[in-house]
């Protein structure tokens, strides 16, 4: 977002942390008191990028409640990789119950603390994008309708990556997928499907929805901070690259991040109440090839042959958000 | 049965889990050699101070500053900081005004009056160091740092040596110069004024010294032979700079001619409108591109009302006119005779061709080899005669300030090692952090702070001092532009970045440390380090 | 045993009328069990509930199959579904009607069964002067109980206290008490008739 | 205190009795009227400290009941039919992290055909997953059930399933002595749970469990489901020393010790039941009955021990285990290897079908006198299904048999029995 507590700070102003800065306006991730909520040992695959997502919003959200926090998770990779008996690397009161329940779950874990008059205590559901876009939808859409007490947070990665890469509702079109292969005369996944949750998310009137993505921690965390700060159900959804489904380097987890959000191709956004408040706008902005590139997903676009009609599609559709968003300042459009 | 049996797990558990048998490549924490440090002629630790003047802590900046140079109020008005050419930032958006920030340093040092530390221990050597210029001032400086006994030799009234024979006032205020040679002078340093050495060794003798250094300047101009009907009327650059400092100024008339294409010829030719030429005008055989002189200094003459004229020499001066002959480039871009003259209104001309050292003192100094005007010296600056160092202009190379100072730090610690019957050997430096190694993404767009300019009227009529030094905000911004380029400046982004934890935070000034425990080498960290300051490297074997 | 079949169309509050009707046999400390034949029927279906009386716990969980005593709430329904299927001989037959039985066509039948005791009262018409709505079930219990004898008027006029409240409970208390007064004074007559 | 009052607003008030913190609502015939008098309860505040939440789905239903439970809160909900199939993954979740929640099945068939009366195909359809499954007779015991129920899930910390026959006790208005508050706290103490999200004591629940321990795991689900087999007696015992009457136990043995034919079933049915057994006992037919309370864990033991004796045993059940036939039947079968006894499966009452006096009457005369086939289906109409069964071998698109059926057999509402 705009807020910007380092203007005269140049050195690293984008960096996680900034020495120049004081204390309390550090990002979590900085400091030496950081929870790791999600600690050391886990199994996810090396430069995850939502392994990093769930311990920047997690750490966020404990720093946020004086961790008085209680995570319920989705079936998926991240409750895969970090729970395996015998080992745990949850530092938080923390449960998985089923794929497609987790908001009810969390809804439910709410009721308890209000019942008991534990109100202190705050809840975080957590999912995959499967878990939250398809088969935990219902289950999500409830949550929000009442209203419940319960920042839901989606760790998008656009595909089943638990179960091998398969196509969900958040995988982007001519993404080839294990179940949208890069075949035939229309190879990857299809345009003109998908779902968008934050706006779906928005149209329930809930007091918060926003996007984030793990290229921006101190955005990331100033979302997570403001929704711990208000009550009722909130929703972040974070893009949170995955080096194995995407056919990325895993040292280009962050970067890819960086380039989905400054392609345009992410939109990164606030909205109250169903209206937009707020958005990041690009910074430096790159054509949607760049980021298509590093990524063997999307290989199909440029070997054997240039695909230059597909490509032109997906831009197409970086500068509808573009537009639509309000991502660019009016002098750079 | 507390808990249910393996459905509940104790947290943080995972920690018996070290997933650093996965890795097959590790990062590892480097430092990288920034390339204004590797660039700084007087070997300054530019990056380290600017370190410290980000976080507003001014006096320690200009004591990292000052280790290497103790001439910081001097360097930031006449050096051309090199440092900026090379600063990576220059290929982001525009490179660090590395420069103006040590002026803002060696100024604030002046106006709080901080002192050098003082010398402790005394080590009952004694070194001569003849000539006050910028080489023997740094040596003389580090070479009573470490505790020798100092004398300089001056052969001039004053001290600074080219400093103050061949800079323009407007350039460098008198007062700067007297403000940094009093500091090391505060050190016990003995400073002997109009004392021209006439032979070394029998000085070294009498006074018992066990060591010297020669930092004599380049104080003769080159002369060229112009068929002249009046001789009068042609004099050279370096003399009158230097007569600009005594009683006497020179007369150069209302039409100057300039006849050069370095530094000292745009310092004469904007002299002269100082002192009332009407026309001041520099003739260089080759075009402005091709001017040794730093092209700021050229636009600040062309905006005093300073003219060139380029692809042009000087073929015969009369007593009211000079005959130029017009030029050409050959596909060499050497200039080439066309045949052309014309001829231009002179009443003086000013010959700006180079200096050539005065070397009459070392002819009696069996041993010092000197070839093509310059003194033969090894890399510790050493001449052929044991215990006689040597640096600055007389040593050749380039002749700037900047390069002197280093000279002379450099053979401080030549002679020092000397001193202690051991044989310097500098260290080794480290590979260079190339603008490709950055992440530049976490820089923020922050433009260069442009340093305020004296009015044109003031600048055509007067020796005050032209361009000014930044405020304390200014100069913070500044300083903080530079991306330690190569170091690592605790920005916390290897840190934050790992996706498993296994960077561990050290604390303030203490950097952090990778916990190969846990790392599974995906080089996340690399990727995003803002400065290059990590490696990834094979998993050893 | 005692057992009473209702019969009407969805919105006539026909499980309602088992339920007032086992709460007052309860009330006079008998076991009762009430229970419609619930489906999914929407309002104007056809409808029915059970009631069972006993003095000793009540364990069969059958539909009432073979009736003691039949309340018939509409009597469009007489064409459609086969009522009185399982009437005892000796059973009662309580028709919400303006009408008489024989008006109603019902002769042929009452003629075959001539143990049935058969009434109609105007419960519908009873309900709508008292209660401003024609729903007839509160009444037809009134006549009920005076047609059967089985329980006392106030303990249906207890049980429709319970079941409703305020001027709806009195005002089909109201309604229920006429259904009582007309049908004693029917069931006086035929007494007398015979 | 003594009410004639619906079964399920009787067991909506025993549930409000046990003071439950968390309720999950989503309507489905025949559960409807609990939840929708459980919600009237805590609007008016006669159950107070009670979270009352309407839910999107027997799925969310659950699920919330999960994350309250996992959080030390007491949680209930009910539900029937194609909502208890809807939230199976869920049924399976909560006995796995061995949460003890409290549901009511208000029992009805599965379609398709889509069919809203009373069988008990949903909850036999969930016997194997880690819930204890316990059914009443009547809305007495759904009651006095419900209150054990609480106790006997939390000691376990196992779910459990209060099975109540939609319609045929949900609906019914019957006499209920209620108890009152003092004495149900005194039989359920506070919910003390064995695990709880709570920040100042964090746990990891729900951990993935590979080979290495999923038999363990598994086992030990088994071995506090077994642990109910006297946990269930001992409370059903307590219960009646204080409440001063006897429900719940594993099973209830009736006329049994003379039978030479034994009757089993669960729920409802067994009133008929008896009625029919005391018929024909009368007519000097020496037969008895068990109602069996405690489905899961199966009383397999106590069972043999009670109709161990006898010459046949005739399973009358509201469930079809399709391909086989009896699903009570298979357990009873088991409890009774090697006993050389009989098993008669009767299929009765699917879909709301009456189970009449005089069907049980003729069928079990007939088993007594062994002429019964070991499968039978009662009253099932065989003109119907021999027409129907003619129409599949003759024509290709022969339509949907539940339509063809109905088209025969005109509306409902038509048929008493």
């Amino acid at each position: 977002m705009r807020t910007s507590h380092v203007k005269f700070y140049q050195t690293g102003t984008f960096t996680v942390g900034n020495r120049l800065l004081s204390e309390a306006e550090r990002s979590v991730q900085s400091t030496l008191e950081r929870t790791n909520a999600l600690n050391s040992g886990h199994r996810a695959c090396q430069g995850c990028g939502e392994a990093l997502g769930a311990r920047y919003a997690i750490d966020a959200a404990m720093r946020a409640t004086d961790n008085q926090l209680i995570a319920a998770n989705a079936t998926g990779c991240l409750e895969v990789f970090s729970t395996p008996y015998p080992q745990t690397s949850w530092q938080i009161p923390w449960i998985h119950s089923l794929f497609g329940n987790t908001a009810a779950v969390a809804t439910g874990v709410a009721a308890a603390l209000r019942v008991k008059g534990r109100t202190q205590t705050r809840v975080v559901a957590q999912g995959g994008d499967g878990g939250t876009t398809d088969i935990g939808f219902g289950c999500l859409s409830g949550m929000f309708e009442r209203n419940d007490d319960v920042l839901y947070i989606c760790y998008d990665n656009e595909a089943y990556m638990n179960t091998g890469v398969q196509r969900s509702s958040a995988t982007p079109p001519a993404a080839r997928t294990a179940t949208s292969q890069a075949v035939g005369s229309e190879p990857g996944n299809v345009f003109g499907q998908g779902k968008n949750v934050p706006l779906i998310a928005m149209a329930h009137e809930i007091p918060y929805v926003a996007t984030a993505s793990v290229a921006d921690v101190r955005d990331l965390e100033t979302k997570v901070t403001k929704a711990m700060s208000m009550h009722g159900a909130r929703y972040i959804h974070i893009l949170v690259p995955c080096p194995l489904g995407w056919g990325a380097a895993p040292h280009d987890t962050v970067n890819l991040a960086r380039l989905a959000t400054e392609s345009g191709l992410f939109p990164v956004f606030e909205a109250e109440h169903g209206e937009i408040t707020d958005r990041r706008t690009i910074r430096r902005k790159v054509p949607v090839e760049d980021y298509l590139r590093r990524q063997k997903r999307f290989a199909h676009l440029f070997k054997p042959e240039l695909r230059t009609d597909v490509i032109a599609q997906l831009q197409a559709m970086a500068d509808r958000n573009i537009r639509r968003f309000g991502l660019l300042d009016k002098e750079e459009l | 049965m507390r808990k249910p049996f393996a459905v509940t797990l104790d947290v943080g558990s995972s920690l018996a889990n070290l997933t650093g048998s996965w890795r097959s490549e590790r990062p590892v924490y480097v430092d990288r050699l920034p390339p204004c440090n590797a660039t700084c002629p007087a070997g300054e630790n530019i990056q380290q101070w600017l370190f410290h003047a980000e976080e507003g802590h001014y006096e320690a900046a200009w004591r990292v500053l000052t280790r290497d140079n103790p001439l910081a109020a001097i360097m930031g008005r006449v050096c051309y900081h090199p440092c900026e050419g090379a600063c990576n930032r220059g290929q982001l958006d525009e490179s660090v005004g590395i420069n103006a920030v040590e002026r803002f340093l060696g100024d604030e040092a002046t106006r709080q009056g901080w002192c050098f530390d003082p010398v402790t221990t005394e080590s009952g050597k004694r070194v001569m160091v003849v000539g006050s210029g910028p080489a023997g001032l740094s040596a003389a400086y580090h070479l009573r740092s470490k505790g020798h006994g100092v004398v300089i030799f001056e052969a001039e009234p004053l001290a600074g040596g080219m400093l103050r024979y061949g800079i323009p006032q407007y350039r460098l205020p008198r007062a700067v110069i007297d403000s940094d040679v009093q500091r090391i002078i505060d050190m016990g340093v003995e400073l002997r004024l109009g004392q021209r050495i006439e032979d070394i060794q029998a000085t070294m003798q009498q006074e018992g010294f066990d060591a010297c250094f020669l930092g004599v300047g380049s104080q003769i101009g080159k002369r060229a032979y112009i068929p002249a009907g009046d001789a009068r009327k042609i004099t050279d650059a370096v003399g009158v700079l230097h007569q600009m400092e005594g009683e006497h100024k020179p007369l150069l008339g209302r039409r100057v001619i300039v006849y050069g294409g370095g530094n000292t010829a745009i310092d004469v030719a904007r002299t002269a409108r100082r002192l009332g030429a009407e026309e001041s005008v520099i003739v260089y055989r080759r075009t402005r591109d091709k001017m040794p002189a730093h092209s700021h200094e050229v636009s600040e003459a062309l905006e005093e009302g300073v003219k060139l004229k380029w692809l042009s020499t000087i073929t015969a001066a009369d007593e009211e006119t000079i005959t130029v002959e017009k030029m050409e480039l050959d596909d060499d871009g050497f200039p080439q005779p066309t045949g052309e003259f014309e001829t231009m209104p002179a009443d003086s001309v000013v010959l700006a061709l180079g200096q050539d050292v005065d070397l009459d003192l070392l002819n009696r100094l069996p041993g010092l080899t000197i070839e093509r005007g310059v003194v033969q010296v090894d890399a510790n600056r050493a001449t052929g005669v044991p215990g006689v160092f040597a640096g600055g202009d007389m040593v050749g190379g380039e002749r700037t300030v900047t390069v002197a100072v280093g000279h002379g730090k450099r053979a401080a610690r030549a002679i020092d090692a000397y001193l202690q019957g051991v044989h310097h050997k500098p260290a080794g430096k480290h590979e260079l952090a190339t603008f490709d190694r950055l992440n530049t993404w976490y820089y923020s767009d922050a433009p260069k702070s442009i340093r305020p300019v004296l009015d044109i009227i003031r600048r055509q009529s007067t020796f005050d001092e032209v361009v000014g030094g930044l405020d304390e905000a200014n100069a913070l911004y500044e300083a903080r532009r530079c991306m330690s380029c190569g170091n690592c400046f605790e920005c916390d982004t290897c840190y934050g970045v790992c996706p498993d934890n296994a960077v561990i935070k050290l604390g303030p000034g203490k950097r952090f440390r990778f916990n190969y425990d846990y790392c599974k080498g995906c080089g996340l960290c690399v990727a995003e380090c803002p400065c290059g300051a990590i490696r990834i490297e094979a998993e050893p074997d | 045993m005692f057992q009473v079949r209702i019969h009407g169309r969805g919105g006539q509050g026909v499980v309602s009328a088992a339920e007032m009707l086992s709460i007052a046999g309860f009330l006079e400390g008998r076991h009762t069990q009430a229970f419609p034949s619930f489906g999914s029927e929407r309002m104007g279906a056809p409808v029915m509930a059970f009631c069972r009386f006993d003095d000793k716990e009540i364990r069969l969980r059958e539909p009432v199959m073979a009736p003691d005593a039949l309340i018939i709430q509409d009597t469009t329904l007489l064409h459609q579904v086969n009522l009185f299927e399982g009437v005892c001989d000796a059973g009662y037959v309580l028709i919400n009607s303006t009408r008489t039985p024989s008006e109603l066509g019902l002769d042929d039948f009452f003629a075959s069964r001539p143990g049935i005791r058969v009434l109609t009262v105007p419960a519908s018409q009873l309900a709508l002067e008292h209660v401003g709505r024609p729903l007839p079930n509160a009444a037809l219990l009134g006549g009920f109980a005076a047609l059967t004898g089985i329980i006392r008027f106030d303990s249906v006029a207890a049980a429709i206290a319970e079941k409703f409240s305020g001027r709806i409970a009195s005002s089909n208390v109201a309604a229920a008490k006429a259904a009582y007064e007309i049908a004693v004074t029917a069931t006086r007559e035929a007494s007398a008739a015979c | 205190m003594l009410k004639q009052i619906e079964g399920s607003r009787a067991v909506a008030e025993a549930v409000a009795l046990c003071r439950p913190e968390v309720i999950c609502a989503y309507p489905i015939t025949p559960q409807t009227h609990i939840v929708e008098n459980l919600g009237q309860l805590v609007k008016t505040g006669e159950l107070s400290n009670c979270e009352f939440i309407n839910v999107e789905s027997e799925f969310a239903a659950l699920s919330v009941a999960i994350g309250a439970s996992a959080t030390g809160a007491r949680a209930y909900t009910a539900t029937a039919s194609q909502g208890l199939l809807f939230m199976a993954e869920a049924v399976y979740n909560a006995s796995g992290l061995g949460l003890p929640i409290v549901m009511t099945i208000g029992n009805r068939a599965i379609g398709a055909p889509i069919n809203i009366w009373n069988d008990q195909q949903d909850s036999m359809s969930m016997r194997d997953a880690g819930w204890i499954q316990l059914y009443a007779e009547t809305n007495q015991e759904a009651v006095d059930l419900h209150i054990q129920a609480v106790r006997l899930a939390e000691e376990l910390s196992v779910p459990v399933m209060v099975c109540v026959d939609g319609f045929i006790l949900t609906h019914a208005y019957e006499r209920v002595d209620l108890p009152s508050q003092e004495q149900v706290d005194a039989f359920v103490p506070a919910y003390e749970p064995r695990q709880v999200l709570d920040p100042a004591e964090p746990v990891t629940i729900g951990a993935m469990v590979g080979p290495e321990a999923f038999t363990e795991v598994r086992y030990l689900a088994h071995y506090r489901q077994m642990q109910a087999l006297w946990l269930i007696p001992e409370l059903a015992e307590e219960f009646e020393q204080h409440f001063g009457r006897a429900a719940g136990g594993l099973l209830r043995p009736y006329h049994t010790e003379a039978a030479e034919t034994l009757v089993v079933a669960l729920g409802s049915v067994n009133g008929t039941i008896k009625d029919v057994v005391d018929q024909l006992n009368d007519e000097g037919v020496a037969i008895g009955c068990v109602s069996i309370t405690s489905f899961r864990p199966f009383p397999a033991r106590k069972l043999r021990e009670t109709i161990g004796h006898a010459r046949r045993v005739v399973v009358i059940e509201k469930s079809l285990a399709v391909g086989i036939g009896g699903i009570v039947s298979t357990d009873v079968r088991m409890a009774l290897a090697g006993a050389g006894i009989p098993v008669f499966t009767v299929i009765a009452g699917l879909g709301g079908r009456a189970i009449t006096q005089a069907s049980l009457h003729d069928v079990l005369t007939k088993a007594h006198h062994d002429a019964l086939q070991r499968l039978t289906f009662l009253d099932l109409r065989h003109d119907v299904i021999h027409r129907e069964i003619e129409r599949l071998e003759t024509q290709r698109r022969s339509g949907p048999v539940a339509e063809n059926i109905l088209r025969e057999l005109g509306s409902v509402a038509d048929h008493i029995g």
